[in-house]
């Protein structure tokens, strides 16, 4: 890859173009892959999801577009996003309401820079790797909250407010569960910590770790049981509730794009990455994001959804407690076992 | 490579916008970002000293790291004072706010 | 120009006019929004800088973080919308001044008086032996502002607590 | 005057710390055109005002002028997830009226219909209330059920919503004739969905968590608001029009009446929750018990009540649904009042609604279970 990459570089050099075209270029090119991969993934995770819902639900789901059980039911309803008049609300703060699902999507975005799909498949194997998503996921509650502010709907800011506690208080419990694992291998960098787990994955010495991350990644992607921001409801559709057509898609791409980042970590870090016999790597890795992403669908349509006060205390009583117990234990047992 | 003097000057320059702000903002919550502009601009300085002098190896991003727990403490005081200030005299405009008690 | 020049003075530019919009805009959430892309830029230049740690201390602290309650502040305190309110006081002009003559101060001493600028040493991986540095030969200043921020956060606590018996 | 509209504009300059949010007429969770006004604390209700009247239809003011047959299909559209029932308490009240005699089957045909349609009403009630809180599933499951007493409904009566089937002095028609089959065959089949249901709900720890203690509503302000129906049971009063002012033949079937003790909103899910096994009890006891004969009785063919007056009523799945009509004697009612269950029950929201937050709002409404059809009549 590395190579691959200099000898692409030298062929510009010699032509006497400056570096930064070719530099460009490929940065260009690995961005277009990463949103394509996005789109589509997340357009086969929205019709999964209607597919399990349905199933859960006793009822088909969609069975028409595209003839086989209606795998093209997302395409469809893309186009018809894409299609749609874009209204901006009259009292709305245009600029800002224009920027918010931006800034959802390029936090979402920047997320996948540091996802190992396989040995050579990851974008930029940075040495924060962990830090780096916990650090841009963040950026999503920003997002939020202009969105919710600039609608100048009192649903919306009542559904940014909330977004913004929650999210605040479940990455406190998450960047420590995460923590016991970074403890095992000495290293934030995402190829390492799959490296580590050739023997064994992380999910049975952490197992309380993985707990706790799996809840606080729920909660931060506001889905069920933790969806309090959208609250349908409650607050109609918490802070999204002015927007519509290309921008709703946007918000929709982007928190179906967290969906898949959090379980994609989750796999990096508790189940092995892309270890597994016989598979490609990509394939076992995107097996096990899949499965997670799964688990998190069965739950939001098995579950119904907590109140404000009860998630507090439940990320800030129980999660973190637990967390910091985890992250002790952890590093007593490594302390002995030297 | 981007000497080191760019730095400085960018960091200078962030900090007379924060200083300008925080001289001039009426309300109270825009005078904590200036500050927090401010605070940035000392960070950004660290930072650049600790990456282009050798002899200070780490000891520049430690500070920061320093300097930016400190701003979140100043951060949440400064905001619960606000809050405070607002609940008593319903504004957060600073130049309104010039009784010694109430 | 290299490509860490130009992005340098991409960052640079961006930064600053953020921070221009921070001070200058008349809407205080435009403010804070303007303070993200800030605090985004100087993240970028720490990792310019090679500091990739601090640059995601500076996302998570500050845009996670500080941020986020600086909105939640200005919810609860100013208007909805709350538009064509005066921003600036009486001060404009003198601050103007004391700013540019600190202004230039700083520049004359950052440029002619400090350091000689030389090439940077190579870049190290540095996040390690930072948490080494600061559990060592840090560990009492490490400690001290972790007390501040106990401190902190127990008066930010009672300050922002609501007196329920009064009425 | 203190309109809503001016309350808002003097208020429209408050921040987040308190404010007031316009919950309804369009919203998914008021159940139909209700708004609510909210007054909010931060995330807590500090006070509640509903206001209603975005679905009146003068259905009484109509009822003067049409004959007593043609009131009927109007009752059909108070309570419209309980169709049969406002069919029952009318037809009933009329026949009281006119001191009409029902055969013996039409009276069973009644009860079962009545107990079916009570099954079919609490099913989308608790659909709806898993809703409210989140849980969809739930939602499809109740629908599955109702869906097939609908199915069975249209059998009869030919009708999915608005039946009204129900004649003074008996039934227009018979049972087709594989209706009791089918008939046992759901019951047979519902009875273990109910446990379905409480693995869901019942026994879901958030579930439980998210309902228990809200909304309190204790005996006296229950009485003082003339709350009826389950609501007053799950507040402790073993009350219920089928057992204390028996109508039709309530008084031959055996069934528990379940009670609640605190009056939260979990009483009053488990009191309906558990009204559905009771109500398969008495169906189950009616199919057994139903008599061969007519099913009409002797009834003029020119509807002319004696002058006079009557207050008739039922227990509806929602509460007491009282009709009261005067007759002057001629073939039109000279005056036609409902006591609709919903509405007196809704009266109660601003009294158990405040402190709560506004996720409890959505749960408290819910409990109330009220259909605005009725509600704004």
């Amino acid at each position: 890859m590395e190579k691959a990459l200099e000898r692409f570089y030298s062929v510009f050099a010699a032509w006497g173009v400056p570096s930064i075209v070719p530099q460009l270029t490929v940065m260009l090119v690995v961005a277009s892959v990463i949103i394509l991969f996005i789109s589509v993934s997340v357009m086969f995770m929205i019709w999964w999801e209607r597919k399990i819902s349905a199933h859960i639900q006793v009822r088909y789901g969609p069975m028409r577009v595209g003839g086989w059980h209606g795998w093209a039911q997302s395409i469809a309803d893309g186009i018809k996003l894409l299609i749609k008049e874009d209204i901006i609300p009259a009292g709305a703060d245009k600029l800002v309401f224009a920027l918010a699902p931006m800034v959802v999507f390029a936090a979402a975005l920047a997320a996948y820079v540091i996802i190992p799909f396989g040995p050579n498949l990851i974008v930029r194997d940075l040495n924060i790797g962990v830090l780096f998503y916990i650090s841009i996921s963040s950026l999503t509650v920003v997002g939020i909250i202009m969105a919710g502010w600039s609608s100048n709907n009192k649903y919306s800011v009542l559904g940014a407010l909330r977004s913004a506690a929650q999210a605040v208080s479940y990455e406190v419990p998450l960047v420590i569960s995460v923590l016991g694992v970074i403890m095992t291998v000495g290293s934030l960098s995402m190829i390492q910590i799959v490296e580590a787990q050739q023997r064994i994955w992380f999910v049975i010495p952490q197992f309380v770790g993985f707990l706790i991350y799996l809840t606080a990644a729920i909660a931060e992607c506001n889905r069920l049981p933790f969806d309090i921001p959208e609250a349908e409801s409650e607050l109609v559709a918490g802070f999204h509730v002015e927007y519509s057509g290309m921008r709703f898609a946007i918000f929709f791409l982007a928190e179906y794009a967290n969906m898949f980042t959090v379980s994609a970590i989750a796999t990096t870090l508790f189940l092995g990455g892309w270890h597994g016999p016989l598979l490609p790597p990509w394939l076992w890795f995107l097996i096990k994001t899949y499965f997670l992403i799964f688990v998190m669908m069965w739950l939001r349509w098995t579950l119904a959804r907590l109140r404000v006060d009860q998630l507090m205390n439940l990320g800030w009583k129980v999660l973190l407690p637990l967390a910091f117990l985890n992250m002790g234990i952890t590093g007593l047992v490594l302390v002995l076992l030297g | 490579m981007v000497p080191l003097s760019h730095y400085l000057i960018l960091s200078t320059v962030l900090f007379a916008i924060g200083m300008f702000g925080a001289l001039t903002r009426r309300n109270a919550i825009g005078i904590l970002m200036a500050l927090e502009l401010m605070f940035n601009a000392v960070n950004l300085d660290f930072v650049a000293f600790s990456r282009y002098l050798p002899q200070t190896m780490l000891q520049g991003q430690i500070f920061a790291i320093f300097v930016i727990t400190v701003a979140a403490a100043e951060a949440a005081v400064g905001l619960a004072i606000i809050l405070g200030l607002y609940r008593n005299f319903k504004t957060v405009n600073v130049d309104e706010i010039n009784l010694m008690k109430w | 120009m290299t490509v860490t020049q130009a992005v340098f003075f991409l960052l640079a530019a961006f930064t600053v006019g953020a921070a221009l919009l921070v001070v200058l805009a008349t809407n205080i959430v435009h403010c804070a929004i303007a303070l993200v892309f800030t605090f985004f830029g100087v993240a970028a230049l720490y990792i310019l800088l090679n500091a990739e740690f601090l640059a995601a201390v500076q996302v998570l602290l500050y845009v996670g973080g500080i941020t986020i309650l600086l909105l939640f502040a200005i919810m609860l305190t100013s208007r909805i919308s709350a538009r064509g309110v005066k921003i600036m006081n009486e001060q404009v002009g003198i601050s103007a001044v004391v700013v540019l003559v600190i202004f230039a101060l700083m520049a004359f001493a950052n440029l002619k008086g400090l350091v000689p600028a030389g090439p940077p040493p190579p870049a190290s991986y540095a996040t390690a032996s930072l948490g080494r540095l600061l559990l060592t030969t840090y560990v009492l200043p490490f400690e001290a502002v972790s007390i501040l921020l106990l401190a902190a956060m127990v008066g930010a606590i009672i300050l922002a607590r609501r007196e329920r018996e009064k009425g | 005057m203190n309109t809503p509209e001016t309350e808002i504009t003097e208020h429209v300059q408050e921040t987040m710390e308190e404010m007031y949010v316009n919950m309804g007429p369009q919203h998914p969770s008021t159940h139909g055109v209700l708004r609510l006004m909210l007054k909010l604390d931060g995330e807590v209700v500090t006070e509640v005002v509903p206001y209603i009247g975005y679905l009146h239809r003068c259905h009484e003011k109509i009822g003067e002028n049409r004959t007593y047959i043609q009131i009927i299909p109007y009752t059909d559209r108070l309570d419209y997830l309980a169709s049969m029932y406002n069919n029952f308490g009318y037809v009933l009240a009329v026949e009281r009226l006119m001191g009409l005699q029902v055969p013996e089957r039409a009276e069973y045909m009644r009860v079962i219909l009545a107990e079916m349609q009570r099954i079919a009403s609490h099913l989308i009630w608790m659909g709806t209330f898993g809703l409210d809180l989140g849980n969809f599933t739930i939602f499809m499951y109740c629908f599955r059920e109702r869906e097939k007493i609908l199915d069975m409904f249209e059998s009869v009566s030919g009708q999915r919503l608005n039946y009204s089937f129900y004649r003074f002095g008996g039934m227009p028609l018979d049972f087709p004739e594989s209706f009791l089959t089918d008939c046992k065959a759901f019951l047979e089949w519902f009875k273990p969905r109910l446990h379905e249901y409480d693995a869901m709900m019942t026994d879901n720890i958030i579930f439980q968590k998210r309902v228990q203690g809200l909304g309190k509503l204790d005996q006296k302000t229950a009485i003082d608001y003339a709350i009826s129906g389950p609501m007053l049971r799950a507040s402790g009063i073993k009350w219920d029009l089928r057992r204390n002012d028996p109508y039709s033949i309530y008084d031959r079937f055996e069934f528990d009446i379940p009670v609640g003790s605190t009056g939260d909103v979990w009483d009053r899910y488990m009191v309906r929750r558990l009204e559905m096994a009771e109500s398969v009890k008495i169906v189950e006891q009616a199919i057994r018990q139903l008599p061969p004969g007519e099913i009409m009785g002797k009834v003029p063919k020119k509807l002319k009540p004696p002058a006079g007056d009557i207050y008739s009523r039922v227990e509806s799945p929602r509460g007491e649904l009282g009709f009261y009509i005067v007759s002057d004697g001629s073939e039109k009612p000279y005056r036609y009042k409902v006591r609709s269950p919903a509405f007196v029950n809704l009266s109660v929201l601003p009294i158990i609604g405040p402190g709560h937050l506004v996720a409890d709002m959505v749960a408290i409404l819910g409990s109330i279970d009220i259909v605005l059809g009725e509600v704004d009549r």
